[in-house]
């Protein structure tokens, strides 16, 4: 760049603007608020948007439970996000790839995915990882924000093809924000402009580390700008909101006005109302107080709060929806508990072709089973 | 909970688990040794995820007992500076799974500033990490690639199977001048409690233990595996009168070859039992070194009984990945009867 | 400069060094197949800093041949997510040495992908690195660490030792549906130059190449240690009348057993060849599988012939470390003679 | 974090500034620019300061033509960045700590470190490394934005042994702007608050990359708002500037005022005149028109002028300087070329105790040594 160009400031190209009051379109007890305007969404959308995000408030009560009696392995709740992640995946259009972490249960289901095919990996069972074709939802990402340069790359990938129609939205949440990844990740997506959404799910807390410990930051959007991209605030916890922000960014991603840029990262500012995993206990480390305050704009008593009040909702129609929610997941539970890993799926899948000595080591594992059965590998401690 | 909270200088011995035992370890060097600080991810309060830091942050304080943001090349790059600044930090990655971020400055730095510096300047730091798999965890959970670090100079890598020397090998490290990655077998943190001095002691970092002698076949391993390769062991003496020696490294880099091929002198057949995939495992370093030194005494193949060649599974099927007892007392017998 | 920018359809054959075949394995393979790109620092206008991406910018443009920013991670990162969206990356570390902070992204996600999604997605992908000594180059620049991915299940690790090799191993990658970890021998990308065809052809991964027949010794090796291998093979058959037979492991996940414990079956004596520190490098795998195999036919320790188990030091005293003819000679014949 | 609180935004204890046009003392023809006040540096230290830009300029040119000769491997220029890297370590006090990459030979000297221990390493020799206790110069950092967070860790731990007199100086280039681990190191500065400085030497290239395409962000400065830190531009090719910045950044990262935090993000608007190292060429990439335009702020004729206008130099001074450069620099390579490495080093300090294997190892070398002479180790190749 030239001298004198480069000392009088940068020029950019796309202007960057930070929202720092996040966005809301529901007040807490489900009005809509001054200033905001509805997202463009039929009522039956709007119907079936909140029989998702109950359905995952549901799933998460069924599946802690499960874990409790020792039916599923850790699980990690979504209790105060769910209203996000159906939100978001409202916005996605079936082309739209989805990554997530192990938390976004709903959004997957939302995009696609099989309430069983959620709980199968929780059972140890991967092929709950294999959706159909179609279904473009990555498996879970647990090592903690390396999706991000990948949804980068997927999404680089379809702008290159000339298909920037496809968008990827990408979950996130604010530890992730401390990691290289992340930072490599978005600083990509800016220079190469591609058509990807990144969703941080600020929940204020990486187990047991408050948000104010991850970064000195005022707030996690802001951290855009690092990036040269769009960075938005908005209120998590309201559904319509979230949707509203959301498919903007995706529209934007697909098809900037000019002068756009096409990423843009999302900080939803909610909250973890639960444990970070059945296997944590958030009083070690967290006053419930806390917790109690932000449930109050609890996502489902405001969203149904303004359904009722649009009319759009009433105390039958609820009930109706309880038991179709009860029973999808009842048969979810059984779809998956009937679910079976064949051993010799260790083998499978590691390559394309099975190399030799795999092919051997598979015949070894064969033998030995078929010698002393399956009982004989029970548990390493015995 | 462990002693860590609350040591009793009249007890002279406890009955602990091998986290208890980490943590007690931690909180005696502490104690002893205002340098030596821990940094983690959920080391501070929440006392660790494993809890092999409870207890500290309130005897310790924040600023020796550190929450640190979710990042493992910070973690491990600011304990590096930590230790050059002459403190002895204490680094926890909260799964082995999750070292990873952080191999470059292990390989590039941790491993190498001494001999970069010619000397002038060290990297005194621990960095514990969880490891194995078997308790049925999530993926990336069960990782088990010590391999990775024993091929690379400059690091020391450890790994107890005991609380005894869970301890005394922690103090051990804590004290060594050099980089030291501490890994612990979380298959059996809590399986057993075993009598641990309550006060100071170091296992040393040179030295195998033979917790079994035997003289048909040397069995090699460490960590969660020596508890399934004992079993073995006993199950072959009563049901076929086999032999076995077992060997338990404890240290894997550098390793204590002197041992491991005296052993092999003595009964001429050996396995190595590790959870990691075969191929480029450890066991290939054990053997082939066995084969160097002392071929003539070598009397069948040395068996490696490891996990696949493939990625760790999702738990479902995680118990016919790792070498279990059946898988062991088979291979033992095929190379005692090779 | 190589055929990259003008290849010649009426000449079959040119002469082209290593580096300049790798970069017409690129041109010959991005000609045929759209969904080929390049990525890396420097990989474009510059043409890469050993000039093997040289004349592709101009050809390909800035859609194909991509300068990015300065991040490894960022790069097998974008790489992987270009793999899943259907495209054929190929990602270039600029050394060897640069690769770890990407190693997260190949150890837990490329290798993985595809046994996660049982088989559901998969990363068709090709990460290039310059590796090994021997040029005087600053710290980090001559790193051998082939030994750590070849311990992670899922990845193809392959280091050509010719140019005819390395554009039909490079092609191969290009078309292989796993991901390959492919090595460049920078110590050779210029070293000679050799017949190698203009258009496409395919050297398999999955066999190795016997360089020397011979019947006293097998000596496994591959990258660039195959020259000095087969100089002293050479020596030792007009010195001493020792008959080498040298194998050259081309791909070194998976290996080609079959070759490796054929070859030894025959000469009962065996030598490794590598660069990399002796305490577990890829030697230990190869005598480890041998003696597995074939002990019965073991005449000797297998020896190997490594650099030592220290950092690679700067460039005055490395040709102390790198296994030289000398070296390798003497290792051979202490094989020999044992 | 209670909910109202982060909805609102989140409060910051610091507010963090960037300013947008670079830090300037001196303009181009050397006269002080008006409402720039002068570093309060006495009449001595200026001099001296120019004699050793002088120095580092000159044994630029001679490390490049040793290079050329064979006499010396591969070799970073730092032309153009000689003021910026003297005047960064005029800044710092004794007990100072400095993190250079392997570009800042003069930051390093003016710190320390003797020329003829720069020159080894580049011969090969790693005893230019070991510097004598007392001064505090890590040796050169390779893998780009490594150094980054083992500085920030130093830094930390001085503070937590009350020891925040010792403040930490990092170096690192924009292209490190890119790497996970800057993000990382910077982000545990803002959180642990360290007496740490980070220089960014924004020279525009990354070798090839330029500047614009490194990243997307409108400057390097801008992304310590991520960090919650302070960033500030600086003309890098202006010395007393550089000086300026450094030297308050530094008292702040020792002794902040009330709601100060310690870290800064410097970056150092400058240029690299010459190529990226003596392998490269950067006529393959770049416009010569470029690097001219930025050689008309040249940081040696700029501190010269200004010192002749103020009466501190004149013809006979400076050909002095030049003469004491010269035999400096003549006295170091001289010392450089009689060093030697012994073999033997490869076994020392890998670890603080040679383990068995090692010593082995060193037997089995020293044995062929005996046998066959150091003549039979040369050269891979033959
Ligand atoms: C690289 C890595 N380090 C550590 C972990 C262990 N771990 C799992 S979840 C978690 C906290 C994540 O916090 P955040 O990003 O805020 O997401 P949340 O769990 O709150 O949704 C940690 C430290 C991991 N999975 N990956
Ligand atoms: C991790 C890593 N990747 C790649 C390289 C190769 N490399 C050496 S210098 C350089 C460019 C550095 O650019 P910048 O940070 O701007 O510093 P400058 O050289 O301009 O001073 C690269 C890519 C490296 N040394 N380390
Ligand atoms: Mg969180
Ligand atoms: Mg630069």
């Amino acid at each position: 760049m030239s001298a004198q160009k480069e000392l009088d400031q940068q020029d950019t190209s796309s202007p960057v603007t930070i929202a720092e009051q996040p966005v809301q379109v529901l007040d807490a007890d489900g009005n809509v608020c001054p200033n905001a305007t509805l997202p463009d969404l039929s009522d039956e959308t709007l119907v079936s948007m909140y029989e998702d995000i109950k359905l995952a408030r549901r799933f998460d009560e069924r599946a802690i439970s499960l874990q409790r009696q020792g039916r599923i392995a850790t699980y990690a709740p979504m209790t105060g996000q769910e209203g996000a992640q159906v939100a978001t995946s409202y916005a996605l259009d079936e082309q739209d790839w989805l990554f997530p972490t192990y938390r976004e249960h709903a959004a997957k289901y939302v995009h696609g995915v099989q309430l069983a095919s959620l709980l199968k990996p929780l059972r140890g069972i991967r092929d709950g990882y294999a959706v159909p074709d179609g279904v473009n939802v990555m498996p879970e990402y647990i090592p903690i924000a390396t999706q991000v340069p990948q949804a980068m790359g997927m999404a680089w990938g379809h702008k290159l093809q000339g298909k920037a129609d496809h968008a990827v939205l990408c979950h996130l949440g604010d530890g992730a924000t401390s990691e290289g990844d992340f930072h490599e990740g978005l600083n990509f997506a800016g220079v190469f402009d591609v058509p990807a959404v990144f969703v941080c799910n600020n929940n204020q807390w990486a187990i047991s580390v408050p948000r104010e410990r991850q970064t000195a930051s005022e707030t996690i959007a802001q951290k855009a700008q690092s990036y040269g991209i769009e960075g938005v605030r908005v209120d998590g916890l309201d559904p319509l909101a979230m949707y509203q922000v959301t498919n903007e960014a995706l529209n934007k991603a697909k098809a900037p006005a000019a002068g756009e840029r096409r990423p843009t990262l999302i900080e939803a500012v909610l909250y973890r109302f639960g444990a970070h995993t059945t296997a944590d206990d958030p009083s070690a480390y967290r006053d419930e107080d806390e917790a109690n305050e932000w449930k109050a704009k609890d996502p489902v008593d405001r969203f149904g709060k303004f359904l009722y009040k649009q009319g759009l909702l009433d105390e039958r129609l609820e009930a109706e929806m309880d038991a179709r929610i009860e029973a999808t997941i009842s048969d979810a539970i059984e779809a998956a508990e009937q679910a079976e890993s064949d051993p010799n799926q260790l083998f499978e899948y590691v390559y394309d072709e099975m190399p030799d000595r795999l092919r051997e080591q598979r015949a070894e594992l064969d033998a030995l089973r078929e010698k002393y059965g399956d009982g004989a590998f029970d548990g390493v401690l015995e | 909970m462990s002693s860590a909270t609350a040591p009793d200088a009249d007890t002279p011995i406890e009955k602990l688990t091998l986290v208890e035992a980490v943590c007690d370890g931690l909180y005696t060097e502490m104690s002893r040794d205002d340098s030596v600080v821990v940094l983690g991810e959920d080391v501070g309060k929440n006392g660790g995820v494993f809890r092999a830091t409870a207890g500290l942050y309130e005897e310790f304080g924040d600023e020796r007992v550190i929450d640190t943001p979710l990042a493992e090349a910070g973690i491990v790059g600011s304990a590096i500076g930590l230790a050059l600044s002459g403190m002895r930090p204490v680094a926890e990655m909260q799964f082995m799974g999750f070292i990873y971020p952080a191999f470059d400055q292990l390989v590039s730095h941790a491993a190498r500033l001494r001999s970069r510096s010619h000397g002038q300047y060290s990297v005194p730091m621990v960095v514990r990490a969880p490891y194995g798999g078997g308790i049925h965890a999530p993926e990336h959970h069960s990782e088990s690639k010590e391999a990775f670090f024993v091929h690379e100079p400059g690091l020391k890598v450890v790994s107890p199977s005991t609380p005894y020397d869970a301890k005394g090998l922690l103090i051990a490290s804590l004290r060594d001048p050099d980089p030291v990655i501490f890994l612990e077998p979380k298959l059996i943190y809590r399986a057993f409690k075993q009598a641990v001095p309550t006060g100071e002691y170091e296992v040393p970092l040179s030295d195998a233990s033979v917790r079994r002698e035997g003289s048909d076949i040397s069995v090699y391993t460490w960590g969660a595996m020596t508890r399934p390769t004992l079993i073995a062991a006993d199950n072959l003496a009563d049901e076929h009168g086999v032999d076995v020696e077992v060997v338990d490294l404890r240290t894997l880099s550098p390793l204590d070859i002197d041992t491991i091929v005296e052993s092999f002198k003595k009964t001429g057949r050996a396995a190595v039992v590790h959870e990691a995939p075969k191929t480029g495992g450890l066991g290939a370093e054990i053997s082939s070194t066995i084969q160097e030194e002392a071929l003539l005494h070598q009397e069948a193949p040395i068996k490696r009984i490891t996990g696949f060649d493939t990625p760790m599974p999702l738990h479902a099927i995680e118990d016919f990945y790792l070498p279990q007892a059946v898988r062991i007392q088979e291979g033992i017998l095929e190379t005692v009867q090779f």
